[in-house]
């Protein structure tokens, strides 16, 4: 299956700027379906990105992000051809992980 | 101007209240007529969706026994049919009227 | 939120189709004790449980904000759609450890939170859902200290009421 | 009652709508000239807003406002149907289970040859339109058709369109009176008021595109059916043709027909073909 998380890392030398898409319903628990009943809340709560071993962005998440989320943030102390892993784990212990390069 | 004068005395005319508390046997003579009319206007592939819905509001007060609100609903029903006939009939030449030429 | 008076099958559909903007029966909160991973750092429970502003702000961080011009919080006058407003904010301030985006009309204030280490542009982009039109609020921790912008979004449903 | 509130309403409306456009108009000779309408649909459109550039009429309500452009812009940079791509281009290379793909049915493999949707069938004497198409290929393979409103189709149509990204619309009506009737069909019904709301498509399409009904901006007529299959934020989700005709149709109170059925085929004829000439933009991204 392929992974749920599209990620894009582009370096221009100093800065990295990463922009991701990831495949989630982000239930808030809140509305009702088409029978009446309530969708049981199903969202992202950590996303985690590291490069070279280290944290380089941590979002922790709400019931308020939207469908299918995206992040878009930047930092330093990369190259291109580094290898970012991107990780995030939901409220019903679901997770995906995956690896990209720098472009 | 004609088309839509005609159309608003044709709601007014069905929509007279009727004096007694309705029966089941008026709910269903009120009904089929209901039914029919908006059965012509699928007919024609017009029909508009509050017609369905006054229908189901129709059958279901009808079901739980309140039969004014029933009759009430169906000629209401049959009134929204009626319209969307009357809609579809001088649409068939009015359209032209706003054709980009 | 417009309520529709009458559900039919059509209305559903359209329901169905708005489902994950229009936030219905607000009163009960099913809100799944959420089942935690074993994460170093902890996620800021509390402060999502929070349904109001300055207690989401204060269960996340223990103190209170100052607006600052040096937070720039970019956001659209109208919201294009409820459900997917893209919002983003950067700071010239330094030493930034975290940014959060809190939506005061949302059923629960915050939503959500950056842990931004050393190193890291302090600047972040994302799509937030808004209930309605609303208060939108960013505050970004820098050096120990907190710095917010705010700005109102219009959020309303579309289309002419089927 | 309430719904007798909503009656008067409607007659009130038809009464009004009826007064506001009667303007008298010759009625020509009945003719049917295609080429002639597609320029005067065309030139309507270019004199009414002049400053838009011809081919951003394909953006439909983000050619008509510069905040909802700049959202969009930022949706661009990482789309919401990138997911139905995806699906799309891993079905539309998954063999069936007698080992054919969809490749199979279509020329050129069906890659870029959107703009050549829909086509008037001699052989059938009626409109066929991709979504149609593709559904004849699953049931001419043994497989089951797909909803016409759901993801999977819209999946499909995603990666057909966006092969075929940039290319000119470029419809053919052939010398049949049937095409011309099937033009002339889809002409009437893009032009026919229908529901309590007695709206046509051309009441929100040509009379008012780049105003509002409550937050959502009208898009113009022209192109409109261009970046077919949207990611729409209202559904978060896709939506082919049929989902957007069939929802329209709810929105003035007018039970939908079924997806696929005449009327949608010709009206989708109608608008592709006045489109001749602007660029497929599909997928999109829309409110």
């Amino acid at each position: 299956m392929a992974s749920s998380i599209r990620v894009r890392g582009t370096s221009n030398g100093d800065i990295t700027e990463v922009q991701a898409l990831i495949q989630h319903p982000m239930d808030t628990g809140l509305v009702k379906d088409s029978k009446g009943e309530l969708i049981p809340a199903h969202f992202i709560q950590e996303l985690k990105f590291e490069c070279n071993g280290k944290d380089v962005f941590v979002a922790d998440w709400g019931t308020a992000v939207s469908k299918d989320p995206y992040v878009k943030f930047s930092f330093k102390g990369a190259k291109k051809g580094d290898e970012l892993k991107i990780s995030w784990t939901d409220n019903k212990g679901g997770s995906d992980t995956t690896t990209a390069k720098i472009a | 101007m004609k088309r839509s004068l005609a159309l608003a005395m044709l709601l007014a005319l069905s929509l007279a209240p009727s004096a007694r508390a309705a029966n089941e046997a008026d709910y269903k003579a009120a009904y089929a007529t209901a039914e029919a009319v908006s059965k012509e206007a699928a007919g024609m592939r017009n029909q508009w969706t509050v017609t369905v819905s006054a229908l189901a509001a129709a059958k279901k007060a009808a079901d739980g026994g309140d039969f004014d609100r029933a009759v009430a609903a169906a000629k209401e029903a049959e009134a929204l049919a009626k319209a969307s006939i009357f809609q579809a009939t001088s649409e068939k030449e009015a359209w032209k009227a706003m054709e980009i030429r | 939120m417009t309520t529709t008076p009458k559900p039919h099958p059509t209305r559903r559909l359209i329901l169905q189709g708005a489902a994950s903007v229009a936030l219905l029966g607000l009163g009960n909160l099913p809100f799944a004790a959420p089942a935690r991973a074993a994460a170093n750092d902890k996620y800021p429970e509390e402060a999502f449980k929070q349904k109001s502003e300055a207690d989401a702000i204060k269960a996340l961080y223990g103190k209170t904000a100052e607006p600052s011009d040096k937070v720039k919080l970019d956001a659209p006058e109208i919201a294009e759609n409820g459900g997917v407003v893209p919002i983003s904010v950067t700071t010239t301030l330094d030493k930034v450890t975290s940014i959060s985006f809190f939506v005061a009309e949302n059923p629960f204030a915050l939503a959500a939170s950056y842990k931004i280490p050393d190193g890291t542009i302090p600047a972040v982009a994302n799509r937030l859902k808004m209930a309605r039109t609303t208060r939108l609020t960013a505050i970004v921790e820098a050096d120990g200290k907190l710095y917010s912008a705010t700005k109102e979004v219009k959020v309303t449903v579309g289309g002419c009421g089927g | 009652m309430k719904q007798r509130a909503t009656i008067l309403f409607g007659s009130a409306f038809v009464a009004l709508a009826a007064l506001a456009f009667a303007a008298t108009r010759v009625v020509a000779a009945d003719k049917v000239d295609p080429v002639a309408d597609a320029k005067a649909f065309q030139n309507f459109f270019f004199r009414k807003f002049p400053n838009v550039k011809h081919e951003d009429f394909v953006n439909g309500p983000y050619s008509m406002n510069e905040d909802m452009k700049r959202q969009w812009q930022e949706k661009e940079e990482f789309p919401p149907y990138e997911f139905a791509l995806d699906a799309g281009k891993e079905m539309f290379s998954t063999p069936f289970k007698n080992g054919k793909t969809y490749a199979d049915c279509f020329p050129n493999g069906g890659i870029g040859i959107r703009q050549n949707y829909p086509y008037f069938d001699t052989k059938e004497g009626k409109v066929v339109t991709l979504e149609l198409a593709l559904n004849r290929c699953r049931e001419a393979n043994g497989e089951a058709p797909y909803s016409y409103v759901k993801d999977e189709m819209a999946s499909l149509t995603a990666y057909m369109a966006f092969t075929s990204r940039g290319k000119p619309m470029d419809i053919k009506i052939p010398d049949d009176p049937r095409a011309l009737a099937a033009f002339e069909n889809g002409k009437r019904y893009f032009y026919t008021r229908r529901g309590q709301m007695n709206f046509s498509c051309a009441s929100c399409h040509v009379q008012s595109p780049g105003e509002r009904i409550r937050a959502e901006t009208l898009a113009p007529a022209l192109g409109i059916l261009n970046a077919m299959p949207i990611y729409r934020s209202e559904w978060s989700g896709m939506g082919t043709t049929s989902r957007r005709f069939v929802t329209c149709n709810s929105q003035t109170r007018a039970v939908p027909l079924e997806p696929q059925s005449d009327e949608y085929r010709d009206v989708e004829y109608f608008l592709s073909y006045v489109a001749n000439g602007l660029p497929i933009s599909g997928p999109g991204a829309r409110p």
